[in-house]
């Protein structure tokens, strides 16, 4: 698992089924996370972002992948790494560039930053940073589901790190006793920080912990989105069908360090220069082109409209409000009801 | 018209009441159901609500407390127990880090209408690992409200207000006052937000809360009898503070001793006493003065844990020292 | 599981390999733990034990089996309901009794009560009543003897219960990625509290739960000491010779209630009285009946010893001293070094 | 012969020095060894003491923490770092209801000598769940040492003392010191129970530590030129407090502002305050007051966090109220 495989599947296999515009409009996506994080990490450089900064690029699949097979009334619970999410979910791009800037048009109204977005119309219940710490409200939003007869589902996102949290253990067992609609999406990036899962985990297949707690569990290529959409689909019709949750590994890895202040002292240029050869945008892109759906032209102008969205959020960011100080307190507690 | 009932039937009354009431409404934690509550609390209730809204879980209260913020989240009202304070540490992050913050840090967006009920305090007998106080550590957390009901009619009524909060409460019980009788109004006022003059007295502000409440009202009995009359006030919301009622208070008596189970040092009494300090400096006659645990781990052996906990007798000592000047 | 099966190995297979002495000290080893536990729930009704108590009474043959399996140096980490594991590793009736009753005498001072017994001389590391809370330190014994490259292993007991707890996992997991010299003794009682664990466990099979952490888990009939002997022997050695820690699920039942506070709604009195059919002590001595080991006259022997003991074991608690009041901080602090 | 160095220098040269003095001694925590520590404290230590004794752990906090217990209870001397103490949530069981009480609960018996470092506080724009202040938390626990070095020389020096100590010991780095720059002597005292006089004044004393001592300096200066001489005193040791040097110079000066950056309510400064009130009520001119952090989660927003946290400006402020009696 810790080399990425040399060859993956030819595109033609990885393209059965979807229309040219939903294989581009994956592709659009991958792009959109990409470049925004891409510039999210230039502002970062240049004082317009501040804190911890953790980029996904490299990880773009999973996150497209595994919203696609998401419905509007579904439930997403994030961790700290999340702008994929945010953005594959359907966020603005404005309204999560502002909030890096902590400017008040932010979808946190700037007091959460990159780690904490949140927005409720799209049922994105954040961004979390305590690692694991959104596993249990996951349960939590699955069992409201059921208690209401709601028919969604809460897919929650973790990273392999995550895995070696109690609270892991404690939320697959009590999601799966009571059969909760729940998709735990679990990001094998195989690395916890500057930790290789080998040194993380006694057992390195995560996909396999799920028998601890008697329900299925699948590990998907997470560097290719049409395989992730497609065990993603079925993992959350299964869900929604009542079967109660499921856990899926996606196999991915993260290009980029994991936050801005990394040296990446623990992994070679080799290792990293290796995954890359497995892009899921070049993945993706390279099928496509071999199945003569993809040339120049169709890719620069998915990557100028890309390109101006990301311009408008930026500017969007800079021009936004700064939250009052006066407002400081407000919000710690709700207007009470009554 | 006032029924007799104990603090435990008190506190299942109210949960049945809250179950019956709104149907969003549910309770979960350890031994609930079946068990009926380790307190007995919860008796009776999985078989008049079934085990839909009345939730046995595993040993897991990390998932728990934090399944509760995500069914508060998802619309519903979760009623939490969590079997006592002790183990509430192990979900204490999610509490402290997610169900306190999770409004504000969202923009004011997403609010979590969770409540969790825990015993708390010694005098069991049941040693360091089960008898902690642990309020005054809760009653730190903006964005929370920290109840300590300490009569019997406080049980019964304090639930209805907390359940109208929309953000989290945390209702502390103390494992002593369970088996207490009382007299309940069923319809009385449920501002879980104002302290209680319990007994009214011209001569010392005595502040308290919880299971020290009886201690105290006790030792107020034995001051009047030697001419001392202190007046007894019952914090019963921890946060926010009733501040105006008890510095009104020692604006008259012009003299205060806060009683808390918890550790001498951090305890919710020096709280109390630096905000008097603060408020009514000028209104003091002698210095604030604490009665509280002895910094120890609680001991099982029983005239230990007697020495260890704040009694009656120490409130009288530090009482009578102050009116005596010593203070 | 939730029945216990209806018929066991004949005697002689139980019997294999041990001379009678051995046996009958087995036998005799559960004898004293029973008889002790009925004298403290005795003592309790009489007000002279107080607190929380909870009795190991059917469960024997753990306690027993398993401390068979471990030599002095071994460490120990228990529960709360451990007066069998405090007696079966050696620790004096006197000392555990006078604990129960609170005196100075008693193994922790009398600070502890029923649920922290504490002897290190005989490296029993509590009575923990966290339920839990020991395995982290149990791992973190077994730690210490392998960086001290002692010989120790470290024998960690908890219930069925405990096993929904997040350190659990935790637990298990580092101790397997690390390889450390733990055996975690699982007391499956079929209950936490007065929840089955076909309703606290999603996956009831715990001797399964190994596998989620790549190290070798096995379940034992926990009614039969010389199975579970034979067991923890085979498990400790692995143990021992360096091959990582071991999961033991040793399957038993409580005959008596949670704690002296419990009605015991939760599960009917046939449920009770079919697994009494497979009492621990009626088990082995039926054998060596069967195997011409063991008369009346013998057994009559074994009671009146073990009796004899705890008779003194009473008497030294009730002669003993109070810890004067003065000295209740002692020991909050130790005296400092240098 | 004083060498100048960072706060982070001054960490990475303690936790060397002890690895090398002393085989008994192990690091371990969340990427310590490879990563080289999340705030680079550790950076080189896994090259030269190995992977046994620097162990970078799994995210399992209750788990490694635990396991520093267990590894203290067999004669080694773990240092474990938690990342920051906002992780510590995670590990409170362990820390509270194990470490701190085993002594005492197992009648003498068993020790733990347990080292746990972390970072804490706000203002690098972390956000709500890594800015906490939780010292005060900690210091409330019996049986435990709580150490906020302030200082590069305290960094370098009071692990040794630390390590001395058969107890555990809690040491809290504040996140804005590790840039800092200061000058050190290898061979200082380290005494770690004393708190210390960082800047001698007549006028008030200001007590503080951690984090806020530069801030309190800074605001000292500031009143220094307008003709106040503050007294600031690092605390330096959380729990046990030196009491007697606070109430020292309180007795000199007549007033005193506490600093500390947790939230208001129940924060360490209010048990300052109220032992202030108890033994040295009569030396006042003035009540204390105290300068803490809105009653807020930390907000990301860099305006909004400055609003938040106790600023120098905000300390001036308040002396200066006070020395003009609108205290
Ligand atoms: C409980 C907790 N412990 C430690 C940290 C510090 N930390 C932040 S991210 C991280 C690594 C998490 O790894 P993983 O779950 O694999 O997610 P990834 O960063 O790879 O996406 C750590 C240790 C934290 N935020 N929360
Ligand atoms: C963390 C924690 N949660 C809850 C409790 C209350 N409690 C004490 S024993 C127990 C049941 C434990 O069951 P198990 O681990 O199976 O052990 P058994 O009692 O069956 O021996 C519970 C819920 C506790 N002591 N600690
Ligand atoms: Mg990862
Ligand atoms: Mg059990």
């Amino acid at each position: 698992m810790s080399a990425p495989e040399a060859t993956h599947r030819p595109g033609q296999a990885l393209l059965s089924g979807l229309p040219r515009e939903a294989l581009l409009e994956r592709l659009r996506e991958m792009l959109r996370i990409r470049r925004f994080e891409e510039r999210c990490a230039e502002l970062y450089t240049q004082g317009k972002i501040h804190g911890f900064l953790h980029l996904c690029i490299g990880e773009e699949a999973v996150a497209v992948g595994a919203m696609r097979a998401l419905r509007p009334e579904d439930n997403v619970v994030s961790t700290y790494r999340e702008h994929g999410h945010a953005l594959a979910r359907g966020i603005s791009a404005a309204a999560v560039m502002a909030e890096m800037f902590g400017k008040a048009n932010g979808c946190s109204r700037g007091r959460g930053g990159s780690m904490h977005l949140f927005d409720a119309q799209h049922r994105f219940f954040g961004g979390h940073a305590i690692v694991g710490g959104g596993l249990p409200i996951a349960v939590g939003l699955a069992l409201a589901a059921r208690m209401r007869q709601e028919a969604r589902v809460t897919c929650c996102f973790f990273g392999d790190g995550a895995v070696a949290e109690g609270v892991f253990h404690e939320s697959l067992n009590l999601a799966a006793l009571w059969r909760l609609p729940v998709l735990f999406l679990c990001e094998n990036n195989l690395y916890a920080m500057g930790t290789h899962i080998t040194r993380h985990q006694s057992q390195i297949d995560i996909a396999r912990k799920a028998a601890a707690y008697g329900l299925p569990g699948q590990a998907v290529d997470g560097m290719a989105v049409l395989e992730v959409e497609e065990a993603a689909r079925a993992a959350v019709a299964a869900v929604r069908a009542g079967e109660g949750p499921r856990l899926l590994e996606a196999r991915t890895y993260r290009f980029r360090a994991h936050s801005m202040y990394d040296p990446e002292l623990y992994r070679s240029r080799e290792e990293v220069a290796q995954w890359k050869q497995r892009d899921p945008i070049d993945l993706l892109a390279g099928a496509l082109r071999q199945a003569d759906l993809l040339d120049d032209a169709a890719l620069a102008q998915l990557e100028g409209e890309v390109a101006a969205e990301i311009d408008l959020a930026v500017a969007a960011a800079e021009a936004g409000p700064w939250e009052p100080v006066q407002d400081l307190l407000k919000d710690v507690h709700s207007p009470r009801f009554a | 018209m006032p029924t007799t009932m104990t603090y435990r039937e008190a506190v299942r009354a109210a949960l049945a009441e809250a179950l019956r009431s709104d149907e969003r409404v549910l309770l979960m934690g350890e031994d609930v159901g079946r068990y009926g509550g380790a307190f007995a609390c919860s008796r009776g209730l999985l078989e008049e609500f079934g085990p839909e809204r009345v939730r046995d879980t595993p040993l897991s209260e990390a998932t728990f407390v934090g399944a509760g913020i995500g069914a508060a989240l998802g619309g519903m009202r979760p009623i939490v127990e969590i079997m006592t304070c002790n183990f509430a540490l192990l979900a204490l992050d999610q509490i402290v880090n997610h169900a306190a913050i999770m409004r504000h840090m969202s923009g004011g967006q997403f609010s979590v209408p969770l409540v969790i009920r825990m015993a708390s305090g010694g005098g069991r007998r049941v040693a360091a690992q089960h008898s902690n106080s642990f309020e005054g550590w809760f009653a730190r957390l903006p964005g929370v409200t920290v109840l300590a009901p300490a009569t019997v009619q406080d049980a019964r009524t304090m639930l209805r207000g907390a359940l109208r909060e929309p953000d989290p409460v945390l209702i502390f019980e103390h494992i002593l006052l369970y088996p207490v009788q009382g007299e309940v109004d069923e319809q009385a006022d449920t501002d879980i937000r104002r302290a209680a003059v319990r007994r009214p007295g011209r001569d010392v502000s005595l502040i308290t809360y919880g299971g020290s409440l009886p201690k105290t009202l006790a030792a107020a009995e034995q001051l009047a009898a030697e001419g001392i009359e202190a007046e007894v006030i019952d914090l019963r919301c921890l946060r926010p503070l009733d501040t105006e009622l008890f510095l009104d208070s020692v604006r008259r008596t012009h003299r205060a001793v806060v009683v808390d189970e918890a550790w001498y040092t951090g305890s919710l009494a020096a709280e109390i006493s630096a905000l008097i300090m603060e408020r009514a400096f000028y209104d003091l006659d002698a210095p604030v003065a604490r009665v509280c645990s002895a910094e120890v781990p609680l001991p099982y052996a029983g005239h230990l844990e007697d020495a260890a906990l704040p009694q009656a007798a120490a409130i009288e000592r530090t009482v009578k020292e102050m009116m005596a000047g010593h203070g």
